[in-house]
């Protein structure tokens, strides 16, 4: 039996919301394992959201409203995006409400807003963050557009879920131009999430931080909102991956059964990814902050010459 | 030498120590000589209430000429008339800090020291209080006045960067992580740091007074609880102190014993800075094995002494315990540990990221080491042969064969690289002490202590040289303890290795050089 | 790289209590073992840490670290440190208060939303232990900010801070 | 019909004709000058931009020859759609800036007399419209100067200060190359065609007539390219740009930045598309180059400043490129016969043209009160503004958001049409384009990232944290005339970005006009909330949707969280348990941007150097260490300088032969004769 795509799209959106805590769960949870210890458990981001809720608000005495707006913001966007990416079925009410430039745009306006909140306080490390994380953030648009423009050559839109469609019916993935443009996303999505050997999300060097530095005045159910929207942050670039190179497993519309395999199949490209992220993260050390051009460059590199191997090749 | 010998006006030897008492014109002529003319180092600087002796202060010199076992220590006596004395900073610039601390802990105020800023006590403390008179009280109110900080009328006078756009980026003294408490203040213009000025003495618990109040042999307990990563060697730094002073001589035994656990506490600090220094990096997998390495060797800490920093072995006269009983214990720990260490090793030096983030990052150039008399692992990283074992043998130093490593480069790396040979070298060492037999008691008997006898205690810390200098009064109380922790002579060195770096090196520089904030503020 | 992580993956965990000869009595592998579900009860399974300095000897802070490495592993049981005392449900303070921290760490206690706890670590915390008396030192985290729990030692070993941590739960959950 | 587009637009100019009449009985009363004024003026606009507007969507064009003008050569006006669009621009964002003068000029009250602003401001406002409505070179070349000469006073206007002298100067001198440049290139498209019989050539439709050998057609629009970049500032002609806005009072930046510089886009497209129509894709390629060109090094330059409305000059510049890329697409799409690609970016530009009128207008009117209440330009010197003037601090922040091509506002809008026109390039026959332009995309990526960052310092470091300056109390909100100004034209930017469709559905008969291809059936396929350029499975953003749904979450958490009263307790701010947290401690404009300083460093002069006196003690211990940083724009460096000295040369050498001796002179005289009658 079919479902009414608005239930999809509100399931998506539950998708979202619940599994993304515990993508990170996972990831945090492999990354013990490759570090030999015993990891905490799956839902271990979960129990900290709660808490969070459950606890006050500690907020600095020259706070102005953007510092109080911004973790709602934040939210709300991560939430609507959730509704865009194809999860669970490539028909969707929303997803025609934004193709991936304005996706990304989304994405930048959060990131604007938690600039700026940084820099609300006063205190030199929000100004600090803000300063690094825009710096990265416009090194690495452009890769991204080009990683689009890759992809979208193959996709022939750049709507998320036409372009999953159509890849979905070319049987492979080992197009030159999608592979390369895969490597370029995968580069851009550590710089993007804030990973090593970018940003380190556990470091307790407040002089080393990029987007630690810019919530450290966050306390309460505001820190739960945007530990949550970065959380869901990782995941929504996960399944923007998944759909625009391995869309295999999504159904062309929400019939019941293949909706559930659907969840499943996501699952496991989940736990895939997170293996991958960790593998890169273990891997390696945090690089200078100076050399994160090299890393985008590069990134736009692959971008490009995927798009030149769609033109010459294909 | 003779030069100095003819200008003194008393002369006195204790072992190694030759004194020589000037007056307060040739005071600062005697140590140009022995600094610039003899090359010698300005190991400690400090003074002394010796009123109830002579009625005199007395501010004490010691210099270490290279080459030979033999301390020169520079006293200047000082009238209670006029508290004051000519500063050696402008010629000798490690007197900096000493300087300023003497001023604050005895209102002996050096004559032409450019920073007239106190340096221990921060501005809350009332003015011309100076703790280490023997005449000298707080009242309760007065501390927690000191306490709270409402009182500070001016804050902290920080050198300003002038010029526009500068950003002052203010860190600490609660810190992100778990260190110990210190504030930094640097200047910069975005990522580029141009100037680094640390303030410290948060965690000044009034040690050497504290001492004063102490029994000689009830000491040795605070002087291990003085740095935490290297207890015994304060506590071995203390008790040689003492027994120099009382003039007694420990057993071969009880050398050999301290020996071997201050090669042990070498071991499981170098490997654990190594490790730390993966966490600058976000190298995650290499700190997780230090951290590894570094428990197993604390897990035997705690067999062998009952305390995972050594405590609670060391007692004047010798130690409490004899560890050679456990020697297997010892060899099948370090046998897995240097295992693992080997391992790691390969691991950080392979890691090409790893190293592309230590090379070049925080650069400490010989010139500024020799200034500030920098001693331990970074001077020997910066090029300076500076190693007490080696210098002034020590315990049984004189029968291992180690050598003393260097590396010119003086960047984060160097520093690593020298942990890292030192750390083998001590593994040796300790296998070669565990071969020979030791004969001898554990402890010798005390007996009481001469009047205004003085003496001088020294060790190698991982850190750098330690020393100890110890004066009893009339009855045979301790009179003055002055102890000199190595982070103390290398903290003035980190801003200029940390100056021209851009911030976020700052914690990677600041964990190679792994300095005690305790042992500092004292 | 590949061999160590492989190596990891597949070593057997040396979580406490040890095989290797170190004194856990079996009562207390039991207490750690039964740890997991205190730290379920209050907080909702996540304990946040802020550790302070207060002019301890660093001995605490080593063993404060010691609890992340892989052999006690503090995080399994969902406790962490964490970089700002605006993220953190404990403040874990150490040292005999130096007189010159005493207004940092008032600062601190202010900056950490409610409900906190605050846990005096180390003899020094508890009462100044060897420093006790000495004009610069208040003696004490006590003599401060209101302290909930004291967990007593010199420095206390990671295992006793585990068990410290169960027992001062324990007593809030009451 | 009895009204017309034409009866608004005279009434309009009856009105500022009023003006000019009242003033000399007004100036004694210098308070009712500026109410009575600006009024006025506020209302001439609207009649000016409502003429466009209904001229637009009637899509009627209408004709007048005035009677005045020179003998046997009237003074030619025609409203057609191009026009009309430019004359919304104009009289939109005119309107807006007029209501917010009431209050602003009055702050100049007490300094100086308003008199010859209020005049200049007049003529500027009669020159722009115009120009827009010329039909002949010589009425547009008068309209021209009228608009660039009062502009010049307006400038001057606080011409005390030396800066403003010789910005001013600078500005007229590059604003008549310009001028130069456009009269030649008329020349060539009227005079050289039907080799200059009788004046009637003159008209431009005259022009539209004439059929051009392609090598004059290039001189031509090579001429006209040059006047026109002249005025709108595009790099490397932009170097007035950044000294004359920031230093005229803030309403005249406003309108010479949002609209002046348009004037000049609107040449450029008058010129290519209506008097020329055909001509080889290597022209666009060339607009868009120098397009993307400005857009990019605009922002690097913005990025670099600390002077606030420095800094919104340099991104009137970036605008500028991004229109000209709009425009320069459409060129190319347009000469390989692609109408619907075409009517696509060219929508885009124009698009771009409105939004950037009514947010840069913003911007500089959100300056403006901010200069009011400090007297300040030096962001370095602000900061915590936000508590002070809270209505300013939204209003500049809804700016700041549409400048930085973020939804919901309308600088995504118009940016996002620009990317799709990019990626349908692989249409494109050319194989070289095909990997060329997508290039260009990226370097628009670039660019808008770059220009969030530069307004996340401009707005974080002039309104947030706390007061670096020395006047931290008597700083005070703008005044109800200003906010309400700043308010319509925050509420257009809203309405542009989240109802495009109707926007486009209003250019749309424009386009098809200019071009021959309309997409406004493609572009609502949807439905009026979706906006589909091409196709629905192309490209597809949804304002309204993404607007509505991120409020509704935004706002149900909200209500969620506060079901649960959970107390927020005030505490000092989290400084590492320090004593004191000074302003010095908070970022500053330099230090935010200097990592893409150091990034993109090699692009400007960068002088840096740190002077560290000897120290009294020793040189291990410094006493006092200064910083200083000097950023230079190259092309001062590379392409003016020269000129500067090459023209000093010339004039000392032609010096020379002033003698100042009749005699001397009378030989001249006799020589020159001799000289003609012998070529004669």
């Amino acid at each position: 039996m079919n479902i009414d795509p608005l239930i999809v799209e509100i399931l998506q959106i539950a998708v979202l919301l619940i599994v993304a805590p515990v993508f990170t769960g996972w990831i945090k949870m492999v990354k013990c394992w490759f570090q030999g210890r015993t990891s905490p458990s799956l839902f271990q981001p979960w129990r900290d959201i709660v808490k969070l809720f459950s606890k006050d608000v500690t907020l600095a005495e020259n706070a102005s409203w953007i510092f109080r707006f911004t973790p709602y913001l934040v939210f709300g966007i991560s939430v609507m995006a959730g509704g865009i990416i194809p999860i669970l079925s490539m028909d969707l009410p929303l997803s025609a409400m934004a193709d991936v430039i304005a996706l990304v745009a989304l994405f930048s306006i959060a990131r604007f807003f938690t600039a700026l909140a940084g820099m609300d306080i006063g205190t030199a490390f929000g100004g600090m963050g803000a300063s690094r994380e825009m710096t990265i953030a416009s090194l690495a648009e452009p890769a991204m557009l080009m990683a689009v423009f890759a992809v979208s050559l193959v996709g022939k839109s750049t709507s998320v879920s036409q372009m999953a469609i159509v890849i979905s019916q070319g049987h492979s993935l080992l197009r030159p131009s999608l592979v390369f443009a895969l490597l370029a996303f995968i580069l851009i999505t550590l710089a993007e999430t804030g990973r090593v050997p970018v940003d380190n999300p556990a470091t307790h060097l407040e002089l080393t931080m990029i987007h630690e530095a810019m919530i450290l005045e966050y306390s309460g159910r505001h820190l739960a909102l945007i530990e949550w929207a970065s959380m869901m942050k990782l995941f929504l670039f996960a399944v923007l991956g998944i759909a625009s190179f391995v869309p295999w497993g999504i159904p062309r519309n929400g019939e019941l059964l293949s909706v559930a395999v659907a969840l499943l199949v996501l699952l496991f490209k989940l736990a895939g990814i997170g293996v991958v992220l960790v593998l890169i993260e273990t891997g390696l050390a945090k690089m200078r902050i100076f050399r994160i051009t090299e890393f985008l460059g590069s990134a736009f590199l692959f971008a490009t010459i995927g798009m030149m191997s769609y033109f010459m090749l294909e | 030498m003779e030069k100095i010998r003819k200008k003194s006006v008393k002369t006195w030897e204790h072992l190694n120590e030759s004194y020589f008492e000037v007056r307060t014109d040739d005071f600062k002529d005697a140590c140009r000589h022995l600094y610039e003319d003899l090359h010698a180092i300005l190991r400690v600087m400090f003074a002394c209430d010796e009123r109830e002796k002579d009625g005199l202060f007395r501010i004490y010199t010691v210099f270490d000429l290279p080459g030979i076992d033999r301390f020169i220590i520079v006293v200047l006596p000082i009238q209670e008339s006029d508290p004051s004395f000519p500063s050696l900073t402008q010629t000798i610039p490690a007197a900096h800090w000493y300087e300023r601390e003497i001023s604050d802990m005895f209102g002996l105020s050096a004559q032409g020291h450019p920073d007239k800023r106190r340096l221990v006590f921060h501005e809350a403390f009332p003015a011309d209080s100076h703790p280490l008179r023997k005449d000298w009280s707080m009242s309760e109110t007065d501390k927690q006045e000191w306490g709270d900080g409402s009182t500070i009328k001016v804050p902290h006078p920080f050198m300003e960067v002038s010029g526009e756009g500068i950003v002052e980026i203010p860190v600490g003294p609660v810190h992100a992580g778990i260190i110990e408490p210190g504030h930094f203040r640097f200047s910069a213009i975005g990522e580029t740091i141009f100037f680094l000025e640390p303030r410290l003495f948060y965690t000044h618990k009034g040690t050497e007074k504290h001492f004063e109040t102490l029994g000689f042999p009830e000491g040795v307990k605070l002087a291990e609880r003085v740095s935490g990563t290297s207890s015994f060697a304060h506590g071995a730094a203390y008790c040689m102190a003492v027994e120099r002073m009382l003039g007694l001589a420990i057993t071969e035994k009880a050398s050999a014993v301290r020996t071997l656990v201050l090669e042990l506490e070498r071991i499981y600090n170098h490997i654990g800075d190594i490790g730390n220094m993966c966490a600058g990096t976000a190298l995650n997998l290499g700190y997780m094995k230090g951290a590894v390495i570094k428990e197993q060797l604390m897990q035997l800490n705690e067999i062998l002494t009952g305390s995972r920093y050594l405590r609670g072995l060391n007692v004047v006269g010798g130690v409490t315990k004899d560890v050679f009983d456990q020697a297997d214990d010892i060899l099948k720990t370090l046998d897995g540990a240097t295992r693992e260490y080997k391992a790691l090793m390969e691991l950080l030096l392979g890691s090409v990221s790893h190293v592309e983030r230590l090379e070049n990052t925080g650069k400490l150039s010989k010139d500024i080491a020799r200034k500030l008399g920098v001693t331990g692992v970074a001077a020997r990283a910066s090029g300076l042969t500076d190693d007490l074992r080696k210098s002034h043998p020590h315990l049984l130093y004189d029968r291992l064969i180690f050598e003393a490593h260097t590396h010119e480069k003086g960047d984060v790396l160097a520093r690593m690289l020298i942990r890292a040979e030192e750390t083998e070298c001590s593994l040796s060492m300790i296998q070669a002490l565990l071969e020979s037999g030791y004969k001898g008691d554990l402890i010798v008997p005390l007996r009481a202590a001469p009047p205004f006898a003085s003496a001088m205690g020294y060790v190698e810390t991982p850190r750098g040289s330690l020393i100890y200098w110890v004066m009893s009064d009339k009855e045979g109380k301790p009179l003055r303890v002055k102890l000199r922790s190595p982070s103390y002579c290398n903290w003035p060195a980190v801003p200029f290795a940390v100056h021209g770096n851009i911030v976020p090196d700052f914690p990677l520089c600041n964990k190679s050089f792994n300095l005690s904030y305790s042992g500092t503020d004292m | 790289m590949i061999k160590e992580i492989l190596k990891n993956i597949f070593s057997k965990k040396r979580v406490i209590p040890f095989p290797e000869g170190f004194n856990v009595s079996p009562t207390q592998v039991a207490k750690i073992v039964d740890f997991q579900k205190k730290v379920d009860t209050i907080f909702g399974r996540s304990l946040r840490i802020r550790q302070i300095d207060a002019g301890s000897c660093n001995a605490c802070e080593w063993e404060c670290t010691a609890l992340t490495n892989p052999i006690y592993d503090i995080q399994r049981f969902g406790i962490d440190f964490v970089a700002s005392p605006r993220h953190a449900d404990m403040l874990l303070v150490t040292g005999p208060v130096s007189r010159q921290m005493e207004f940092a760490l008032k600062r601190t206690t202010i900056a950490t939303p409610e409900p906190r706890l605050v846990v005096a670590c180390g003899d020094c915390a508890k009462d100044g232990g060897i420093y006790k008396g000495s004009y610069a030192v208040a003696n004490g985290v006590g003599n401060v900010i209101p302290v909930d729990a004291v967990i007593p030692g010199c420095p206390p070993t990671p295992t006793a801070i585990i068990l410290a941590l169960s027992e001062i739960i324990d007593k809030v959950a009451r | 019909m009895l009204l017309s587009p034409i009866n608004v637009i005279s009434s309009s100019f009856a009105v500022l004709l009023l003006i000019l009449a009242l003033t000399p009985f007004l100036r004694l009363n210098q308070r009712l000058l500026i109410n009575v004024g600006f009024f006025l003026a506020a209302i001439a606009s609207f009649f000016a931009a409502v003429a466009g507007f209904w001229s637009l969507v009637n899509g009627m064009t209408t004709q007048v020859i005035l009677p005045i003008g020179l003998p046997d050569l009237p003074f030619h006006l025609r409203i057609d759609l191009l026009s009309g669009y430019f004359l919304v621009v104009v009289g939109l964002l005119a309107f807006f800036v007029s209501i917010y003068s009431i209050g602003y000029v009055k702050g100049f009250l007490g300094q100086r007399s308003v008199t010859h602003l209020v005049v200049f401001y007049v003529l500027f406002l009669a020159g722009m419209v115009l120009v827009v409505l010329a039909d002949d070179a010589l009425f547009f070349l008068i309209a021209w100067e009228m608009m660039a000469a009062s502009s010049y006073f307006l400038v001057l206007y606080e011409d005390e200060r030396v800066e403003n002298r010789r910005a001013a100067f600078l500005y007229l001198v590059v604003a008549h190359v310009g001028a130069i440049a456009i009269l030649l290139s008329f020349g060539v498209l009227a005079g050289l065609t039907t080799g200059f019989s009788g004046f009637q050539n003159y008209t431009f439709d005259a022009m539209r007539a004439a059929h051009l050998p392609p090598e004059l057609a290039t001189l031509a629009f090579l001429l006209a390219f040059f006047g026109f970049s002249a005025k709108a500032g595009v790099i490397p002609l932009h170097i007035w740009l950044p000294e004359a806005h920031p230093v005229a009072p803030s309403n005249v930046s406003a309108l010479m930045s949002g609209v002046m510089l348009k004037t000049a886009i609107y040449g450029i497209v008058r010129v290519v598309f209506d008097l020329i129509r055909v001509f080889p894709w290597w022209w666009g390629a060339l607009v868009l180059v120098f397009g993307l060109v400005s857009a990019v090094m605009g922002v690097l330059y913005a990025l670099m400043q600390h002077d606030l409305k420095r800094l919104l000059a340099y991104h009137s510049v970036e605008n500028i490129g991004i229109i000209l890329i709009g425009i320069g697409l459409s060129m190319i799409f347009t000469s390989f016969n692609m109408s619907l690609l075409a009517a696509l970016a060219l929508i885009a530009g124009l698009y771009h043209t409105l939004n950037h009128a009514m947010f840069k207008g913003l911007l500089f009117m959100g300056a403006g009160s901010v200069l009011n209440a400090t007297h300040e330009r030096n962001m370095e010197e602000m900061g915590g503004l936000i508590r002070f003037m809270p209505w300013t601090a939204v209003l500049f922040l809804i700016g700041c958001i549409s400048i930085s091509a973020l939804p919901p506002f309308n600088g995504f809008v118009s940016e996002w049409l620009t990317y799709q026109a990019f990626l349908l390039s692989p249409a494109l026959p050319s194989p070289l384009l095909n990997l060329m332009i997508p290039l260009g995309a990226a370097l628009l990526a670039l660019t808008s990232a770059l220009a969030a960052a530069c307004f996340v310092k401009a707005f974080g470091v002039t309104f947030l944290g706390n007061h670096r300056g020395h006047h931290g109390g008597h700083i005070h909100e703008a005044g109800w005339s200003m906010r309400l100004g700043m308010l319509l034209a925050a509420l257009a930017c809203l309405g542009l970005g989240i109802f495009p469709t109707y926007m486009i559905g209003w250019m749309d008969p424009l386009a098809e006009k200019l071009v021959g291809g309309k997409i406004a059936a493609s572009a609502s396929g949807l439905g009026w909330m979706w906006l589909t350029p091409i196709a629905a499975e192309r490209a597809s953003y949804s304002a309204p949707l993404a607007f509505i749904g991120i409020l509704t979450v935004v706002v149900v958490t909200y209500l969620l969280l506060h079901a649960r009263p959970g107390a927020i307790r005030r505490a000092p701010l989290w400084n590492c348990g320090f004593e004191k947290v000074t302003s010095r401690m908070q970022y500053t404009a330099t230090s935010f941007a200097m990592p893409l300083r150091r990034i993109f460093g090699f692009l400007f002069s960068i002088k840096e150097h740190v002077r560290q006196p000897p120290s009294a003690s020793h040189p291990a211990f410094p006493d006092r260490i200064h910083y200083h940083l000097r950023v230079r724009d190259r092309f001062w460096t590379w392409m003016y300088q020269p000129v500067i000295d090459a023209s000093f040369w010339l004039s000392r050498r032609i010096g020379r032969m002033q003698q100042g001796r009749i005699q001397i002179y009378l030989i001249y005289s006799f020589v020159t004769i001799l000289v003609l009658l012998i070529f004669s």
